[in-house]
């Protein structure tokens, strides 16, 4: 019979990295043959589930440009999380995607300067995104980082932040924490905040992902200086059963997260209902 | 050929804390014996048998549900088998009504006293389970090995 | 009626004496009624309707509107009001938010009854005294009013109103019905029988929620079966079992709040009786414990909520014959 | 998701030898999430308990299932032994494989699999567990006792024997109850205000002790240990303070015509009185409704005469905040109304009087000064009927009580021989259903009445009482002769029903402690906590509970003094985690938890909510009281929308228990 | 074209039956269902029934895949059946509207082969209306009563039954039974008569023109949804009667011994439709019953080439527990709207 999309494959937890007290990420790989389970665009996401626990989408925070493997960076907050949180190496996880448009790295992106604003678990749709553009580095112009956290522990992916990113030619990564801490150097105060007083040019195409208040203020600092709805891209999160456009549950508008997003361009939103 | 099995029935015992649970542990300590088809599940109290549980027992598969508790007058809570009585009187009065067989559930009073009073009753409701044969009116399919 | 009921809304609006009247409003077609919350004496006076097909009980509608700013005045019907006063005991609804008018009922048609009799293509229904004159694309046929009651409504248990502001009409008294004959019908059937009867019925069961979300004793915050935490929330029934588990669920958490206002059988569209389990219910109660009508006074404790020190056993269910 | 030990206790050959417990421990270390299982010979042992801490530290285990004897037995000690490990103590479950599987079976295989299933429900319990904690809440050391009769006296007396401060709430002017109006006391006739006034000058005397005379308890809030009490001091017109009890005021009160209800109405007293001299606190009282100054503002004698200046007309009834770690119910007793008897002819003749009428015209403080004289003509009476079970006893349909008052016979007795005794011209006649006197000296008693003193006992029971020519023609049956009897009597004395107290109504409401269908206050065990309501911290002293005789109400007095004191004794209760909570969310606010809990234990809030739109709602919403939930359960199942559940019997913890033994 | 008399439509019935099950409509207490034909049972004489066609290609509930979990292992059973060919008798030309509206959903890419599956197995017989009722609207959006779509159309006219295959299969389905040649004149007269009717129907123009995703926004926000969905339930009845309705669940049940993931019917008319852990875009009935309304009339249009999801066959009118349906939305959003 047909290959059915509801039907997932078979997945296994090779590595469990914890990122923050509440993130950790999850590598994963077929339990059939050890391979990746299958191709990605950053910023598509996946159903990942534990049966007669849950299922729910995630962003596939790894690069297309890894072979060998899959991560999901996953914050916990409900039941399948906290679960996933408890699971430990070789743990069987069901997987079924790739979902979504992901973000146009082949397309708008080419060949643009790339501002990444993301705010605490916001960062992990974009990681996959900003490691595919280190790795066609030639692609794209400059790269600009600005992420944020509440705290120094809530900066997801912090070492490969600073062991890689930071180091590389063309990259620009900007942290801020929310509050004062000791053992902190860099920039405190929060993300919008930082973005107007990084005073970007408006040529740049602008990515974000975080929470919907630090979304709010970005894009009004954004517009201020000057960025076209056309260079704005971000992702939207939305309760999702099928995956595929069929049942329903995330549709806003005539489009379908699962299926016409979760990356819309901001004009793009701008003629949907808001819903999200 | 093959031999069918003889019918084991699955049920379910709730037992209140204070009587009818030390009442089983009497008769285990008298070594009164009864079928091992019956399963103790430790409740405070008889009112604490939500109609939820029973109609959950037989989902998941048992064929008889029975409710045991202190004699009425005699609740460590003062009045929670009262209340517990007059809610399995009208649940099992409803399953009836459904066309399910009636004696599928029962409610007995067993103080802690009542060790062999335990045994006996758990008997006779094998016996009847037994006889009555597997629920197949409330059961779920999916639920079936 | 009609006017008169129209007229009152008219005035408690323009009075003030309240800031938003629930009526029922015309539709389509003579039967459509639906409820609606009137702000406006136009709209009252070119869209209030009060005729045999003001089927909807209000009672539920309080739950939410007595929360909102200003008063809101209502038409219940004396069924209504046993439902009114059931959430009010059960501190449901804000009483003095609230004003209740209190109007005259002889009946309300079910307009599926009339389509049972196959007329088709109802256009209008006239009421004349005991008949109903039909208008339909196929012509005009006429039924005895009688014959098309909702099923409530043909054994109606009371015509008194048990709470409210103001009364339209005469006072009536509490009926002897005969709303239990069909549940003793169904319990002197054997459990074979009894059995196959509800299989058939509830199996036709697409668990709409319709009974449930329309049902006024169902207020709760959130219902057991859209909690994922109560261990048996479900949608649609997978299994037959889910198909009773709902029903009797259902039925038990009404026991002894429900008014047997049969608004769960008028909307249930594939009419399955479920009046049926809660009137078994209420016969149990009167039965086994002494009359008790839900929300027919403040005070009486609810049957569940209360015992007596020699209540009959569960076994009583075993002496109970099946024939 | 857990990390579960399982641990399978052999008891020695208890378990092993009928239950594979290698097999047990094997098959359920497959179970999901149990990382560590064992088996062993003693689990109670101390190496067994060992065993258990180990592995709850090297393998971090998050829950633990021992499958061993009954939790009846040994729950207490593996959750003593999971503290030990830093492992909360609700995180343990038992399996009772002995008592409900190793005992009762016979065949190897059936309990091993058995064994199993009941191992499989203690883990899929364990996996919804949570870590409970006891609140704790500190006890006021302070007890109040409602009534002061010789019930209140006597617990109240040994609470603060035992160092405890104690209040009295008693309603009228003085304590002393109604063992203070009678004469003599049964089996051993000895002076009752000779054993009672000595008790209240104790009373009166022990600093420990306050009483509040003349007082009533308006409102009860709070739980065991943190009661806080509301008493009305009812406005006496005198200032308690500075009256000196002199008796100045009463002998100069113009107002003579005032019933004494003291003497039950027999005679009059003044509007400003003292019930009786032994009064305690001996302090006089004003009565409104008949004092002339009150009334109209002409009088002000008591003012003038008293030389303390106590007197205050314009006295306000005055509200006292106390708290208390314990609550004395000594509500008492009254004789019931006997106004429906009309068949014994007590409203239209004065000969016709109750038993504790008599007691007052025997009595040598009451109205004749002890001797026998008919109300009517103030004669001796010759021939005097008691007339027993008036109102008790009854079928239901009657006006009267069901229950025995169970004092009657004894009182009886001890009136109609006191009577032969002092006038032996007198004829006594007895009429009885039954005689009933279990207890010690009882019987003998009542045999010296008859068989010593001559009288007259019939079983059998009066059908009418008429006043004929300043007689009283009373009609009865001799059940034992089968005869009908005419007699002619003087005097007719009622043996009444007794009946709790028409203020214990109200004070159970406050209180919600439970009562019976005759307002008697319920307790918590009818044979194990007799002297205890089902509410924590209420207990239940004297006739309040049930009728008693004198002996018995001072011996539960005491009995509930020391159950008092041993609540008071601590410095903190340790609550109960086991019990409900409800869910705030998902509440309703309906009232049907609250109406079947036994204890009270659920009030309800008003709670802003705030709402997704960013609104706010405004909702009642139940509250549980921990301290005061005993986590019976019921009204969880009472809760249509599930918002309320048991800690540690959660519905989805029972729910899993029946999933895994059905599976 | 093919006939046959009524008297012999048991008869065909049971030949049918004996290769192929056959569901059809059946008069039952409660109203038409469609049932599985066996000796004895009867086409009804109902115009439609109860619940929609829908359930035979998008059944209320439906097992998807089942895993079995053992430790940290987990096993996928695909539990998919290839089905057998069956025959839907009677079908109204609305219900035979409504699967092309589904398949536009289910079979577009990625294809629910679960759908697709039952879909490919179906051969519909659709039964031409010869008595619509007042709540019928199909003609308002295209769909013709006399001669409805299916691989057969059917039209019962004096006595007869005449048939007309419209496809292969149903060609195939036909060429074996015991048909008479003919019956053209009489489908044509039966077709003009309910022609004549449908002009009569009261449900006739509605105002449906302004419906199209250019107004999407204007029609989003205006303000008459509040008087719209003020008394709305909340329940799925107008959902699960409908014909085109197709919003589903998936869950996982676990049965004991493994986990059954199933997906069934469910409604965006509930509250927790779009629930999320923390948050619900659609917090308000006013919301969801937008939501409902504006997918049917708005959205699907936008998407699919102005189709609307409604097929008009009036199940949501006389089935609504407070008759707030399509048509009185129509009317009143449709009205005196300026087009843009």
């Amino acid at each position: 019979m047909q290959n059915e999309a509801l039907i997932p494959y078979l997945g296994v937890v090779t590595d469990i990295r914890v990122d923050t007290p509440d993130v950790k990420t999850f590598r994963v790989v077929s339990a059939a043959d050890g391979q990746k389970l299958f191709e990605h665009i950053p910023g598509q996401c996946a159903m990942v589930s534990i049966p007669g626990v849950g299922e729910a989408m995630f962003s596939i925070t790894s690069s297309p440009t890894n072979r060998e493997y899959m991560e999901f960076s996953i914050k916990k907050c409900g039941c399948l999380t906290s679960w996933l949180h408890q699971m430990e190496v070789g743990q069987y996880v069901t997987v079924r995607g790739p979902y979504g448009n992901g973000f146009p790295v082949e397309g708008a992106f080419k060949g643009k300067d790339l501002l990444f604003v993301a705010g605490g678990i916001g960062l992990a749709p974009l990681r996959s995104v900003i490691n595919y553009c280190r790795h066609y580095r030639e692609n794209y112009g400059t790269i600009d980082i600005v992420y944020g956290s509440r705290s120094m522990e809530d900066l997801v992916d912090y070492q490969e932040i600073l062991e890689e990113w930071s180091k590389e030619e063309g990259v620009n990564v900007h942290l801020t924490i929310d509050r004062e801490q000791p053992e902190w150097n860099g920039h405190v105060g929060f993300v919008p905040n930082f973005v107007t007083e990084l005073a970007f040019e408006p040529t740049k195409t602008a990515i974000l992902c975080g929470p919907p208040i630090m979304i709010k203020f970005t894009l009004a600092g954004l517009e201020q200086m000057g960025f076209p709805k056309s260079q704005i891209f971000t992702t939207l999160e939305f309760r999702m059963k099928c995956g595929i456009g069929k049942c329903g549950r995330c549709n806003i508008g005539n489009q379908y997260i699962c299926k016409d997003g979760p990356v819309f361009r901001l004009d793009q939103l701008a003629e949907l209902p808001d819903e999200y | 050929m093959q031999v069918e099995k003889n019918f084991e029935p699955t049920v379910v015992a709730f037992c209140c804390n204070w009587c009818s649970y030390a009442g089983a542990d009497l008769s285990g300590n008298n070594r009164i014996q009864y079928p091992a088809n019956v399963k103790i599940i430790r409740i405070p109290c008889s009112c604490r048998l939500n109609p939820m549980f029973i109609l959950r027992a037989f989902q998941r598969g048992a064929d008889g549900v029975i409710l045991c508790g202190c004699h009425p007058g005699d609740c460590h809570y003062t009045s929670g088998n009262y209340f517990a009585r007059r809610r399995m009187t009208l649940l099992f009065s409803m399953l009836s009504f459904l066309g399910i067989e009636k004696e599928r559930c029962r409610v007995e009073w067993v103080s802690a006293a009542e060790g062999a009073k335990f045994a006996a009753t758990m008997n006779d409701f094998v016996a009847t389970i037994t006889r009555l044969g597997e629920n197949k009116k409330l059961e779920d399919l999916r639920c079936k090995k | 009626m009609q006017e008169v009921i129209k007229q009152k809304a008219i005035e408690l609006l323009s009075s003030g004496k309240a800031d938003r009247v629930l009526g029922w409003k015309e539709g389509e077609f003579f039967y459509d009624i639906t409820p609606a919350v009137f702000t406006d004496v136009k709209e009252i006076e070119e869209k209030f309707v009060y005729n045999a097909f003001c089927g909807p009980n209000f009672s539920k509608y309080l739950v939410a509107e007595s929360r909102k700013d200003g008063k809101i005045a209502v038409f219940l019907k004396p069924c209504d009001t046993y439902s009114f006063q059931q959430l009010l005991k059960e501190h449901r609804i804000l009483r003095d938010k609230v004003y209740a008018v209190g109007i005259p009922c002889d009946g309300m048609v079910d307009i599926e009854k009339i389509r049972q009799k196959k007329i088709k293509g109802i256009t209008g229904v006239t009421e004349a005294g005991e008949v109903l004159q039909i208008d339909t694309i196929y012509g005009k046929k006429e039924v005895a009013k009688k014959d098309v009651l909702a099923e409530r409504c043909e054994n109606c248990k009371s015509k008194k109103h048990v709470v409210y502001d103001e009364l339209i009409g005469e006072e009536g008294d509490v009926l002897d019905s005969h709303r239990f004959d069909l549940v003793e019908k169904i319990e002197a059937m054997s459990e074979e029988e009894r059995f196959a009867f509800w299989q058939n019925e509830l199996s036709r069961c697409i668990r709409c929620n319709a009974c449930r979300n329309v049902c006024p004793a169902c207020t709760c915050e959130k219902c057991v079966f859209d909690n994922p935490a109560s261990g048996i929330d479900q949608k649609a029934a997978a299994d037959s079992f889910e198909e009773k588990m709902f029903h009797i669920i259902r039925a038990f958490h009404v026991a002894g709040r429900c008014t047997d206002c049969g608004e769960c059988s008028r909307v249930c569209p594939q009419n399955i009786p479920l009046h049926l389990l809660n009137r078994k219910f209420i016969k149990d109660i009167n039965e086994f414990y002494g009359e008790y009508q839900a929300g027919a006074d403040m005070e009486t404790r609810a049957p569940l909520t209360d015992y007596q020190t020699d209540d009959c056993e569960p076994s009583v269910i075993l002496t109970k014959g099946d024939q | 998701m857990q990390r579960i030990g399982v641990f399978v206790c052999w008891c020695g050959s208890n378990i092993a030898a009928t239950v594979d417990v290698k097999k047990v421990a094997e098959t359920l270390g497959k179970e999901p999430c149990v990382v560590y299982y064992e088996n062993y010979q003693y689990m109670c042992s101390e190496e067994g308990q060992n065993k258990i801490i180990n592995a709850i530290h090297e393998h971090k285990l998050s829950g633990i299932v021992i499958c061993s004897c009954s939790p009846r037995m040994h729950e207490a000690t593996f959750r003593r032994t999971a503290q030990k490990a830093g492992l909360n103590p609700y995180m343990v479950e038992i399996a009772n494989i002995r008592e409900q599987c190793s005992w009762i079976h016979k065949d190897m295989a059936t309990a091993t699999e058995k064994a199993i299933i009941l191992g499989r429900a203690a883990i899929a319990k364990v996996h919804l567990n949570t870590p409970l904690q006891a609140g704790e809440s500190p006890v006021v050391k302070r007890a109040l006792v409602i009534g002061g009769g010789i019930a209140g006296i006597q617990t109240a007396l040994d609470i603060a024997d035992a160092g405890f401060e104690v209040d009295i709430v008693e309603k009228k002017p003085t304590i002393g109850g109604k063992m203070s109006q009678i004469d003599k006391t049964f089996p051993t006739l000895d002076c009752s205000a000779c054993i009672l006034t000595p008790k209240m000058v104790d009373v009166a005397q022990n600093e420990k002790i306050h009483i509040y005379s003349y007082s009533e308890v308006a409102a009860v809030k709070g739980f065991v240990g943190n009661f806080d009490v509301t008493i009305k001091r009812k406005a006496r017109y005198v200032k308690e303070e500075l009256c000196t009890g002199c008796g100045a005021c009463t002998e100069k009160c113009p107002q003579k015509k005032v019933p004494n209800d003291f003497n039950l109405g027999l005679d009059n007293k003044h509007a400003i009185y003292i019930p009786f001299a032994q009064a305690v606190p001996k302090v006089a009282t004003i009565d409104p409704d008949y004092c002339m100054m009150l009334k109209t503002g002409k009088c002000g004698v008591c003012s003038k005469v008293c030389a303390a200046g106590a007197i205050d007309y314009k006295q306000q009834d005055e509200l006292v905040q106390q708290q208390y770690g314990a609550i004395v119910v000594a509500t008492g007793y009254n004789p019931i109304d006997l106004k429906n008897y009309d068949e014994f002819a007590y409203s239209q003749s004065p000969d016709v009087v109750t038993s504790l009428e008599f007691e007052r015209l025997t009595n040598a403080a009451g109205p004749t000064g002890g001797v026998l004289l008919r109300p009517s003509d103030r004669q001796h009476p010759h021939t005097i009927v008691f007339v027993q079970c008036v109102g008790s006893r009854e079928s239901g349909e009657g006006c009267g009580k069901t229950y025995c008052s169970k004092i009657c016979c004894m009182y009886t007795a001890k009136h109609a021989m006191l009577t032969r005794e002092k006038y032996p011209d007198t004829e006594v006649y007895v009429f009885y259903i039954d005689v009933r006197t279990p207890g010690k000296n009882f019987d003998e008693f009542y045999r010296r009445a008859v068989e010593e003193y001559g009288v007259h006992y019939i079983k059998g029971m009066v059908g009418k009482v008429s006043p004929e020519n300043g007689k009283l023609m009373v009609q009865a049956s001799d059940l034992l002769d089968n005869k009908q009897l005419k007699i002619e009597a003087d005097l007719v004395v009622l043996a009444a029903a007794i009946e709790p107290d028409p203020s214990a109504r109200p004070l159970a409401t406050m209180l919600t402690t439970q009562m019976d269908t005759n307002d008697f206050f319920t307790e918590a065990h009818p044979k194990l906590r007799p002297v205890e309501s089902a509410t924590a911290g209420i207990f239940l002293s004297g006739c309040c509970q049930g009728p008693k005789d004198i002996p018995e109400t001072v011996s539960q007095a005491s009995a509930c003094a020391a159950k008092v004191i041993g609540l008071l004794a601590k410095d903190k209760l340790l609550g109960n985690p086991c019990v409900a909570e409800s869910n705030e969310l998902m509440c309703n606010g309906c009232s049907s938890c609250e109406k079947v809990c036994p204890y009270g234990a659920i009030s309800y809030v008003d709670k802003e909510f705030k709402m997704p739109n960013r609104t706010i709602a405004v909702r009642r919403v139940a509250n549980v009281n921990p301290a005061v939930c005993q986590g019976c359960g019921a009204c969880t199942v009472a809760c249509p929308s599930g918002a309320m559940d048991l800690k540690g019997f959660s519905n989805s913890q029972i729910m899993a228990e029946v999933d895994a033994i059905c599976k | 074209m093919k006939k046959i008399s009524l008297e012999k439509l048991n008869a065909l019935f049971a030949e049918i039956a004996e290769t192929k099950a056959l569901y059809l409509p059946v008069d039952t207490e409660t109203g038409a269902q469609y049932q599985k034909w066996e000796e004895g049972k009867t086409l009804s004489s109902a115009l439609n029934t109860v619940r929609s066609a829908k359930d035979f290609f998008f059944p209320q509930t439906e097992s998807l895949v089942h895993f079995k979990v053992e430790g940290k292992k987990i096993e996928i059973m695909d539990v998919r059946d290839e089905g057998a060919p069956f025959v839907i008798f009677g079908v109204r030309g609305c219900d035979v509207k409504s699967f092309e509206l589904l398949d536009r959903v289910f079979l577009q890419d990625p294809v629910d082969t679960y759908y697709q599956n039952r879909r490919n197995n179906a051969i519909i017989v659709s039964l031409a209306c010869s008595e619509p009722e007042e709540t019928c609207f199909c003609h308002s959006f295209g769909i013709s009563a006399a001669d409805p779509a299916g691989d057969v159309t059917a039209w019962i006219k004096d006595g007869e039954i005449i048939f007309r295959a419209n496809t292969e299969k149903g060609e195939q389905l036909l060429a074996p039974l015991p048909l008479e040649e003919g019956g053209e004149a009489k489908a044509e007269e039966a077709r003009s008569e309910i022609e004549a009717i449908t002009k009569k129907l009261p449900l006739q123009n509605l105002p449906l023109e302004k419906f199209k995703a250019e107004n999407l926004m204007d029609f989003f926000n205006d303000p008459k949804w509040a008087s719209l969905s003020q008394s709305c339930l909340g329940c799925g009845t107008c959902t699960f009667v409908c014909p085109t309705c197709h919003c589903f669940d998936i869950r996982d049940f676990d049965t004991g011994h493994g986990v059954q993931r199933f997906r069934c019917w469910d409604s965006c008319m509930y509250r927790d439709f779009s629930q999320m852990a923390a948050a619900n875009p659609r917090l308000s009935q006013l919301e969801r019953f937008r939501q409902r309304f504006m997918h049917k009339l708005v959205y699907y249009p936008a998407n699919h080439e102005g189709r609307f999801l409604c097929v008009g066959c009036g199940r949501c009118l006389s089935r609504c527990p407070i008759s707030m349906d399509i048509v009185k939305v129509i009317k009143e959003l449709g009205g005196e709207r300026d087009a843009k």
